[in-house]
Order: structure tokens, then sequence, then C-alpha cells
């Protein structure tokens, strides 16, 4: 059991022409037990401070360390941290059974005991069946399971989990958010968990470290990042499906602050505290954000409206994605699959003035 | 003069895959095929383009019987899973290739390609080769390349499912919009069910040997003929409760074979049912299941919360109630702490009932 | 295991390395110098290893001899025409074979075509030596080489080719298909430019064994046409051998292959290994 | 969930009619008679050049053919004498010894020392740079032409004034009024063993070099992340996931120096006094400088039925090896 702690992280890989800071000034803090995910697209440095973290990474500069101790100089080995691979990085040549008992063989635990060890993970991840066979006889699920069993079974300070659903369908990963849940409300361990899929994300983490551009961009729970986003970019990033944006100039009409989208008459109200803060600001020119299922359908007290025209009415079962026209400007709202929206049709749409999210169109960060 | 038809396709290697299939995708039409992997969704699609020779029946391009023509001269294009571009030729060169075959002069190759990366929004990439652009960008080119070739039948492999999510709702949207793929017979292959839904004129869903319901949207997905296609679409998975007819006191009940949830039938599903004559299989969605004030109709008081995840717009909640494991879909904005009691509501007419032993639709 | 401990073993292994690499190179070294010493210096009954002089006119000797040039020129023609062939007809059949002929039948014919690279020729050169001989062309010609490596180079162009047409990807020919391309103009446009790399290994290691082969030729030629390792033993005075001609004309003959060799080293790998270790 | 019913879509049980009788239709795309035109041409050649001369060793080695009955043409069935001539003969008993010796000594070591400096060379040198060209170095060897490499240790194996004694007589490895007769009686056959060894280890050491660079770095790093010492990693997990390509490679080597006579015909011509002599040379010395061909095609038949055992067992190791590879 480990608090984790990052400081002035810095990863920088030397290159001939142009070397790359892949993770710049990192400052993060995993609480004991904590479940944390890293989340960012592709080449955001999420991967690279894990490395750092596990120690499979040389630190550029910069400090880890767990429970207050520096292991920058430490081994993987000796940190005591144990991970499961994208690739799943099983050993091809041994069965389930002895890739699951390889950290013990390690430490040198007898037969006896390992194969003990052994029957009590294949119980926890429901693997009993396939202790025999060998890597390649398993589905990616399988092998999955078999490479969570491998870190689970070390009782380490810490776990850290790269991608490992990112090769899974969509069925066996939405059954796997749940027995990793399960897992880790089991154990109750230090876990970080890397992915590019908010979705992953959302559903398992206590706590999102949103990367983007090698820098840490926030770090919140899902409540921070839905309604307050520091930036475009994580209200952009989290959420599906994706958020509105338009760009849109502040006004002021008899009801109050209106923020009038450009080139259409579509204009959204924000809530007081918005309003307060959008007066502070010099800045005429806003981005204004609001996501597909902030719209509802439905009128009730309270709500802002807008009008606009069905141009694609996607029918998904379980809920419908509408494209909207207004005035020129384009957007998505999400709907009840029992309505019939007709291409053209006319339709009222109701958010709450609370919802709207506006940034600087600079700076692209969260007004309010 | 496009219209595609197949009339009793069958193939199969070592085991049957396609049992006599028969479909006409009419001229115009966007037909999508939905099933699980591995069931033999390509291999149809394969047959249609020639790849595969059909071992019985015909397929019919616009009344003509292309059974025995080569793939090179049906006329038939065709984006692959893997996008199969030329990786030594340039994105320009790629999505040339079909007017290169039909050795088009090159001032009209110039246009027909710039025409095409216009509507797709790739011009700047017609320069670099396949492994400099991205995946959507690469799902763009193979379309491209079909899309100038102006075939008689446009033939989709699972064009968009490796793509990001966001991509994913880009280029649906991108489908919906492409005039192109209206004017002839369009298939497209797909294990997604909600891209499925989204575009299809209408949808087959594929079993082991073929199609087992070709309909609408909705047909398929509220109305689906067999627990088969209602198990294939929805995320989370439909829930299935075994139950049986019981009679208690007058009132018609159907009561769960394992544990003990039971609901009180009316007179028009009590006529439905006395049909099945056996037990039913009661398939309930996720979203007609609700976490319900005290007082609603149709509701569980002892339900218990057993896990709880908060995704994208939705939540999804797993409770247990007399012995049941259900799954409910509520708001993300929900919290449920595994233990704690919640009641459930249930629009009872919404349930669909199958036949507990062949999976048919009871009401169908 | 301690990490002095590990330290020690890892100093020992690289003396070992080391001890190989001395062995390994010291020949080569030796034949260099030799090549440049005179016939005096190499005589003497303690072998100079700092030379005393070095001087070129050994390769001007060689140059300058029409025997030895002619012996060259012969191993040229005889490589270059038999590693086309092998080429030509391994990659027919290897696409054939990759693509078209499946099953237990593919896959047999495949493995019979590979296994007459194993056997040893002891069985095939002695009826086509008295066959040869009764024929017009004769044994001593261009020819009868010339077929008769075949017998390796054939079936290891057709195997290799074979993989390496399994390597590139079905779908991408199928997609020529579907554009319109007869299998012929897509099989030139698509499926050959996918395989170019891998027919420049092979056609490398067809060249390298019909130019380094000296048995046959041994057995075979030796008057109108003699290739190049039939010819070094002829460099003699006597009984006497000149070593120092001997090597300027191995260096000389040996250059072409290390360098193909140093140049394509990475393409090599997977054809040294009959397609097993990907390079 | 209990049991649910089985998919309403799922397979009969019985194959439909048309799946019990169809037969294999081929493609669409190429006729079904190109391809083994295709193949046909190497083949023929194949059958003109190995197989067909197979078949005339097979009927000679029953006939009592020499170099006078082949020109008449006249010679005469003699059953089993040839066979029986050659394995009484001590000259080829002694050389299927010295064939033995040579393999054992040979390919075995080749590919014991192939492993180990290819391990040595990527797990001990972590610059790229140098470890290419150490590699080019240490495998260069093996592209010289045999013959040149022959003529080349010929000359260094002068027991007088050889380049080899005196290196050891340089290195104080050998007192300096002492001469090695590398390539006497006693020593020829070792001598030709060295010289194999020397152009040869090349071939497994740049395969198995080339199978490690390939093995997936992630497998080592979750073996680092477990805490498995280098020892540990390289006899549990290394070795065993290159055996099938140090197999292979040894399967190479072995049937290449089963007919391998090359070092052998430049170096010793199979003396002094038959000391270094192979099965594979004697056969090609009675049949083409003796014109015995009766007799060598006997002793040819015997050595190529020993390589179909082996080539059969080698190639279908191979399959196995392949299909594997294929699934991965």
């Amino acid at each position: 059991m480990a608090q984790v702690t990052l400081s002035d992280l810095n990863k920088i890989y030397p290159a001939r022409d142009r070397s790359v800071h892949a993770v710049k000034d990192l400052n993060l803090t995993v609480e004991d037990g904590e479940y944390v995910a890293l989340l960012g697209p592709s080449g955001c440095g999420k991967t690279s401070t894990l490395r750092m973290i596990v120690g499979l990474e040389e630190i550029t500069s910069g400090t880890i360390a767990f429970d207050g101790r520096p292991v920058n100089e430490l081994s993987p080995e000796q940190r005591n941290v144990a991970m499961a691979f994208e690739t799943y990085a099983l050993y091809p040549n041994f069965t389930v059974a002895e890739n699951l008992a390889f950290p013990l063989e390690v430490r040198g635990l007898g037969k006896a005991e390992r194969d003990l060890e052994v029957a009590r993970i294949a119980k926890l991840l429901r693997i009993e069946s396939i202790l025999e066979q060998k890597p390649a006889q398993l589905s990616g699920g399988q092998q999955q399971r078999v490479s969570l069993g491998r870190a689970l079974i070390r009782d380490p300070a810490a776990f850290i989990l790269d991608e490992v659903m990112s090769h899974l369908d969509a069925h066996l990963k939405f059954r796997m958010l749940f027995e990793l849940k399960r897992i880790h409300r089991s154990l109750g361990k230090t876990t970080i968990y890397v992915t590019h899929d908010q979705v992953e994300a959302l559903a398992l983490a206590d706590r999102i470290a949103v990367m983007s551009n090698a820098v840490l961009q926030q770090y919140g729970t899902r409540d921070d990042l839905y309604h307050r986003p520091v930036n475009r970019f994580v209200a952009d990033f989290i959420g599906e499906p994706p958020t509105n944006f338009f760009t849109g100039e502040i006004a002021e009409d008899r009801e109050g602050m209106a923020l009038r989208v450009n080139g259409s008459g579509l204009a959204f109200r924000p809530d007081a505290s918005r309003t307060a803060a959008l007066q502070q600001c010099a800045a005429r020119q806003v981005t204004i954000g609001i996501r597909p299922q902030n719209f509802s359908t439905i009128p009730s007290p309270g709500l802002q409206t807008v009008s606009a025209r069905v141009i694609l009415n996607e029918y998904l079962g379980e809920q419908s994605i509408i494209t909207l026209e207004a005035g020129g400007a384009s957007f998505r709202a999400l709907a009840s699959p029992d309505m019939t929206l007709p291409r053209g049709a006319p339709i009222s749409l109701y958010y709450r003035s609370s919802d709207v999210m506006v940034f600087d169109p600079q700076s692209e960060t969260f007004i309010g | 003069m496009a219209r595609l038809e197949l009339q009793q396709v069958c193939k199969g290697y070592d085991r049957p895959i396609l049992d006599r299939l028969s479909l006409t995708v009419e001229e115009g039409e966007f037909f999508v095929i939905v099933g699980p992997s591995g069931i033999g969704k390509t291999t149809l699609l394969r047959c249609i383009a020639g790849l595969e020779v059909v071992d019985a029946g015909r397929v019919i391009f616009g009344g003509k019987d292309v059974t025995r023509v080569p793939p090179y001269r049906r006329n038939a294009a065709m984006t692959f899973e893997s996008y199969a571009l030329y990786p030594h030729m340039t994105v320009f060169e790629n999505i040339a290739s079909p007017l290169r075959a039909r050795r088009m002069d090159e001032a009209s190759v110039r246009k027909a390609v710039l025409e095409v990366a216009r509507l797709l929004r790739i011009e700047p990439l017609l320069d670099r080769r396949p492994h400099e652009v991205s995946g959507g960008q690469k799902q763009r080119t193979a379309l491209g390349r079909t899309l100038v070739a102006k075939p008689d039948v446009y033939l989709l492999d699972e064009p968009i499912s490796h793509l990001d999510a966001k991509i994913r709702h880009e280029l649906r949207r991108q489908f919906h919009t492409l005039q192109e793929l209206r004017r002839v017979a369009t298939v497209y292959v797909t294990h997604d069910y909600a891209e499925a839904l989204s575009l299809g004129d209408r949808i087959g869903v594929m079993g082991d040997g073929g199609l087992v319901q070709v309909g609408s949207s909705r047909d398929v997905f509220e109305r689906p003929n067999s627990i088969f296609v209602a198990r294939h679409l929805g995320q989370p998975s439909i829930n299935e409760v075994p139950c049986r007819l019981s009679s208690d006191g007058g009132l018609l009940m159907l009561r769960s074979l394992e544990g003990n949830l039971s609901f009180a039938m009316n007179g028009m599903q009590r006529a439905l049912l006395e049909k099945a004559r056996s037990d039913v299989l009661v398939g309930i969605r996720p979203q007609h299941i609700h976490v319900a004030n005290a007082g609603s109709a149709a509701q569980v008081d002892n339900a218990r919360v057993e896990a709880f995840e908060a995704l994208g717009a939705t939540g999804v909640l797993i409770a247990e109630t007399d012995g049941v494991s259900l799954t409910v879909l509520t708001s993300p904005e929900e919290d449920f702490e595994p233990g704690q009691p919640v009641r459930l509501g249930f629009d009872v007419e919404q349930f669909l009932y199958f036949d507990a032993v062949h999976g048919r639709n009871l009401q169908a | 295991m301690s990490q002095s401990n590990y330290r020690l073993i890892k100093t020992l292994l690289l003396i070992f390395l080391g001890i190989w690499l001395v062995f390994t190179l010291f020949p080569l070294y030796f034949m260099i110098i030799t090549s440049l010493k005179p016939v005096e210096e190499i005589n003497r009954m303690i072998p100079t290893f700092w030379p005393h002089t070095l001087k070129l006119s050994n390769y001007a000797g060689i140059f300058a001899d029409p025997g030895s040039l002619k012996s060259l020129a012969d191993s040229v023609i005889v490589s270059v025409a038999n590693t086309a062939l092998s080429l030509l007809l391994g990659t027919l059949a290897g696409y054939a074979l990759a693509r078209w002929i499946r099953g237990a039948a593919g896959e047999n014919l495949a493995f019979w075509i590979l296994s007459n690279r194993m056997f040893p020729p002891v069985a095939v050169i002695i009826p086509m030596f008295f066959l040869f001989d009764s024929m017009p062309w004769g044994t001593d010609s261009y020819f009868s080489l010339i077929v008769l490596y075949l017998v390796f180079n054939l079936p290891l162009a057709t195997w290799l080719m074979m993989v390496f047409f399994r390597d590139a990807p079905r779908e991408l020919e199928e997609a020529a298909y579907l554009d319109g391309f007869t299998p012929l103009r897509a099989f030139f446009r698509v499926t050959l430019p996918l395989v170019f790399p891998g027919m420049i290994s092979v056609a490398m290691l067809c060249w390298i064994f019909a130019w380094n082969e000296y048995l046959f030729a041994n057995l075979l030629t030796g008057t109108t046409v003699k290739t190049f390792p039939v010819h070094i033993p002829t460099f003699t005075l006597g009984s006497q051998s000149l070593w120092n001609l001997i090597m300027a004309f191995s260096l000389v003959a040996m250059l072409p292959p290390v360098i193909l060799f140093i140049i394509l080293r990475r393409y090599m790998v997977r054809g040294l290994s009959l397609g097993v270790v990907k390079g | 969930m209990t049991a649910a019913p089985s998919n309403a879509a799922s397979a009969p049980a019985v194959a439909p009619d048309w799946f019990a009788k169809k037969h294999r239709r081929g493609n669409l795309i190429v006729n079904p008679f190109v391809p083994w035109v295709m193949v046909g041409l190497p083949v023929a050649v194949l059958v003109a050049i190995v197989v067909y001369p197979t078949i005339w060793m097979a009927y000679h080695a029953f006939h009592d053919t020499n170099m006078m009955s082949l020109f008449s043409g006249n010679w005469t069935f003699v059953g089993w004498q040839n066979f029986a001539t050659v394995l009484g003969d001590d000259r080829f008993l002694s050389s299927v010894k010295n064939l033995i010796r040579y393999l054992l000594f040979g390919a075995c070591l080749q590919v014991v020392l192939g492993v180990a400096l290819a391990l040595i060379l990527y797990e001990c040198i972590k610059n790229n740079t140098v470890r290419i060209v150490l590699l080019i170095l240490l495998v260069l060897p093996m592209m010289l032409p045999p013959s040149i490499v022959g003529v080349l240790w010929k000359f260094l194996l002068q027991a007088d004034n050889g380049g080899f004694n005196h290196l050891l007589i340089n290195l104080q490895l050998l007192p300096a009024n002492q001469r090695i007769d590398w390539l006497g009686t006693r020593l020829s056959l070792w001598s030709i063993t060295l010289v194999d060894v020397w152009q040869w280890t090349a071939l497994p050491l740049l395969i198995v070099y080339s199978g490690r660079v390939s093995l997936p770095p992630a497998i080592y790093e979750a073996a680092r992340v477990d805490g498995a010492s280098r020892w540990l990693v390289l006899r549990r997990i290394t070795l065993p996931m290159l055996k099938e390509v140090i197999a292979i490679a040894f399967i190479i080597r072995f049937m290449d120096a089963y007919k391998f006579v090359d070092h052998v015909s430049v170096m010793t011509q199979g003396g002094p006094s038959e000391s270094s002599e192979l099965p594979v040379y004697i056969a090609f010395q009675k049949g083409i400088r003796e014109f015995q061909v009766g007799e060598a095609a006997a002793q040819a038949w015997l050595i190529f039925a020993v390589a179909a055992v082996l080539i059969t067992l080698f190639l279908k190791y191979m399959k196995r090896v392949l299909k594997a590879q294929a699934i991965a």
C-alpha cells in the first residue's frame, strides 16, 4: 500500500535533430488506496509517466516518491509495483498457471505455496478452467485477465494498468469494467490506470488526470471534469457524443446577458454565477460549449429554450442523437428514441443555464 | 438499374456459413448487416464482390446474373476492414486506382480524384502515403477509392469499427450525407448495433447461416423476432428472466424460475402468453427499468445495488431483487453504493416475451 | 545474483567475445597483408605479421592477367544467368503456391521443392556428368553450370518467394480486382511492388550461392569455362603456390558477396533461415 | 442468468443438402489451370535435374556399370552386390566414422557457439552501432566462397611457415621450436572441422541474434517488473522462446554439413592417406574420377536414403514451427 507522489516530473527523450519533451513539470499525488486514471490522447505523455513510475524509464528531472520516500534510483523490483501491459506481455512458453506463478517463482516461493496463490487469484479472476493452457490458445479477454492476475498475485505497493482494455470488444469491455471495479473494491490497493478512453476513466477512477501535449491539464473527479473543465480541451475530450462548441459574443438584452452565436440567431443564457464571471472579464468574443445530453425535449420550469430544425435523427436504440440547425449553426442533442423527428421538423430544446460553459477563444481556458 | 439480388446463396468452408440466403437491396437503399464477429458477414460481402464463389444460388446486379463473373468485371466497389490501401502509392494514386484500371486519361483522373477528395475533405493529404495519415483519414481514402469508381454496388466492410468514438460520430454523419451512396445499392457490414441502427434504411441481423431478421431500425430493436436479435442489439444487453406462468387467486402472474420475482399480467398479455404453453423468457431492456419513487406501478421495493458505473451519457446499475440480477440504465449523475436498497419500476408494456425453447418472439 | 558477480561474468563473456573476434578476423587480416607482400617475404621461414613492404603490384598482376579476368567474367555470367532463371521461375511458382494452390497439396508440394535443396547433390552430379557429356554442349559449358546450379537455387527461390508472397496481404490484391484490374495487371501493379524487397533478398542469396559454388564447377568444368574457384589453384610456379597472387585474387573475388551482405544484411536473415526468422 | 434458450438461428444439426454434396468450385479470379502451370515449370526442371538423375543412380546401383560398360552400353544386373561391396569397404566405413565425428563436433559446436555469441552480443553490448559493426565482422566468414576459405586456411595451417602456428608461437601458446602438423594424418579432419566452425558459426549466430532482436520487449519489461534476475530470464524465458529458432539453425547447419565437401576437397583431398575422407567425397571420386559408376551409385543411394530420413523429420518439425508462427 502506498501513496504515490510525482513532483516536478520531466521526461525528455534526447534525439539528434529534435529532442522530445514527453512530460512537462508534472505534479500529481495518488492517495493510498485511491484509483486514479491517467487519461489523454495518444502521444500526450501518459505512457512515459507510467513507465517512470514503474521504473522502466529514466527520470530526466523531478522526483517520484512512494509514501514520501523517493524511489528515483530504485529498480522496478525494489519499488514493488505490479504492472499489466497493453499487449498483455504473457510469457508465451508458459502455461497460464506458470505465468501467474512466475513473480512468486522469482521470489523463491515453493511449489506448494505458488499453487495455492495461483488458485486464489484464478478464483478471483474466474480463470480456473484455463490454467493449463498456453497464452496463444486464449482469447483476448482471457489473456487480459491472466495479465491482470500476474500483477495481482504479488501483493505490491501499487498497481499500474496500461491500456489494459484497449484490445477488447465492446461487450467484453463493458463486463470488464465491472470486474475491475469489483477487484479494486475487494483489494483496496493504490491503482494507476492509463487509458485514452474517457468512458473507462470516468467509470473506474476516483480521480482522473487529463493530460495533453506533455502537460497535466486537469486533475479531479468525474464531476469536476464534467461540469468545471479547466479548458476547452478537457470539455471536448470528456463526454460522448462530442460537446457542441460555438464561437459567439457576449450581448445584453432585456432579459439579461445573452451569448450570441456568430452568424446565427442562436443565443444561450448563462446562469447568474457565470454572468458575474463574464462581466468581470473584458473579452466580448467567447467560445460557448454545451453537451448534447444537457439538452432536453421536455419543458420544465427554470429551463431556457432554443428553437431549431432537425437535420438528422440517428436512432440508436436506447437513445437518439439528433443533429440540429438553428440560424446556420449546427449542433447535436440527445433525445428519447420514442420521439419521431423527421428531417426538417421544428423542435424546441430546453437546457439548464448552469450547463452552458464559456471559454476564452484565445487561451481556451474556462471562464465560467 | 442497380438493384442487388441474392437468391438462395450458399457458402461453406469446413462448416456451412451462408445457408440459402436470399436478399434484395433496392436501388438507392442503404442496407446494414449487423451480427457478432465470425458469423459470416464478411464472407457474404466477399460473395457479392466475387472474391469468393458461392457454392449454390445466384448473385444478380441490376437484373444481370453475375454469379460466375469475376470480381474485376462485376463493377462492385468494396472497402475492407483493414482499409487495404496500397502502401507503395500516394493517397492520390490509391483513389485513382479504379480509374487507372479503366485506362482513363490523366486529366479526367485528376478531375475525378480531386472532386472525391474535396467531398471527403482529404485534399491536403493527396501526396502522402497511407502510413503517414491517421486512421480516420485512411478510412476516407479507402472510401474515396470506392466512390470514384461509380460502381453498381457499394460494399462497406466494418468501415469505422476501428476508429475512436469521436471520429466515429463524425464519419457516421458522413455516411448519412453522402448522396453518391444513395444512387445505387449499398451493403454495409458492422458488428456495432448503434452504427447499424443509425445508418440502415433496413437492417439485417445475421446469425449462424444467414439473416435472422430483416427490417427497419425500430423493427429490429423494438420488435426483435427472436432472443438472438434482442440479445445482440443493445448495450448493456437485454435482461433475460426465464419465467413460468401461474395463476394466483384468479390473477395471472409471471414468476421467475430462479428467485422470486413476479409480475401481474393484464388481459392482452395473458392471451399472448397462453399461446406459449411452456415457460417464457421475458426480455427487459435496461432502459425499461428505472429507479422509482414510491407509488408508481409495477415495482419492487426490496432491490439492492450490486454495482454501479457512471459511463459517458448514462449510468449502469446492477441490482439484485428476489434472487434475480437486473441491469438498469440510469442517469450518470446519480450515485449508488453497493448494498444500498433501491426501489425499481418496470415498464411492463415494453417487455418482450420469447419462447423459452426456441427463442422466438411470442408477439411476432 | 549480486551486482559485482554480474559484472565479473559480463567481463568474462566480453573477453570470450573478443577472443572469438580475433579468431574470426586474424585469417582475414593475414589474407590482406599476404596479398600486399612480395613473394620473397612470403617464402621466409617465419611469416611476418607486420609486413615490411606493402605494394599493390600483386593486384596489378591479377588485373593484367587475361586468365584471371576471364574466370571472373565466367563467374559473373554463370551466377547472373542462374540467378535470373531461379528468380523468374521461383517468383511464378512461389506466387502460385502462396495464393492459388491451397490445402495439403500445395503445402506438400512446397515442402518437396524445399527438400531438394537439402539433399546431397552426389546423386545428381554423377548422372548429369555422363548425361551432359553425351549432349552437344558437353559438361564444360556455361549451360551445364547454369542449369545445375538450379538444383539448389530453384528450391530456395521458390520457397522463399512463397514465404514473401504469403506475407503480402491478400486483401491488397483483392482491392485491385475490385478496382477493375485483371489478375495479371493486379500482380504487376500491387503484388510485385509489395514483395520487391523479398525479391532483392532472394536474388542476392541465389547470386551469392552461385558465385561461391565450387564443387560442381570443379567436377564439370575447367577448360572452356572456368569460374574463379577453379582458377585459384592455377596460381603456381612449378610445384610452388604463388600465395601472394592467390590471396590478391581471392580478395577481389570475395569482395562482391561481402559488400552485398553488408548492404543487404537486413533482408538476408529471413532467407538464410528459410523464412523462419523475421529479420 | 439461467440457461437461456439456444440461438434462434443456431446452425442446423444436420448439414444442409447443398453442403453435403458441394464440390470445390475454385475461384472466379484465375483459371485453376494457370497456377499449376506456374508451379509446373520449376517442378519439371527439378524432375529433370534431380529426380531423373536419382532414378538413374538407383538403376545403376544394381548394375556393374563402369566406364567401359557405360560407353559400350552393356551392363549386367548384379543385385545387391554393389551395396555389399560398399558396406564391406573399410575406406567407406572409416569415412562414415569421419562424418559422424565431423557432424557431431562441427554442426553442434557451431550452433552452441553461435547461440552463445549471439546472446553475448545482444545482452552485453548496449550501443547499437557497436553491436551492428561487431555483428557484421563476426558474420563475414559465412559470405566468403568456401573454396577461398579452404585455400586461405590451407595456407595458414602449413606446418613450417604457416601463419597459424606462428600466431600460437607469438602468443606463447606453442614453444618456438615446435610445429603442429595441422593437415597431417592425425589432425586433418579436426582441422577441417575447425575451418568449418570458423566459417559457419556465423549462420546460427546471425539467425539467433535476429531471433533475439525480434522477441517482444514488453515481455522483458514484464520480467523486470516481476523482479526476475538475468540468469532466470535467460533460462526460463529467452532460451525457451528461441528454442524453435535454434532448432532451425541447427537443422540448416546439419543438412549443409552433411553434404558439404568443399573444404575437404580444397584442403586435403581426403588425405593424407584417407584420414579426412567423407562419404560424399568418396562417391564423387568413385563416380567421376574412377568411373566405378555402379559402386558410386550404391554409395550415393545409401547417403541419399539417410538424408531422406533426416530431411523428412526436419521438414515435419519445420512445418510445425511455421504453423505455430502463422497462428501467433
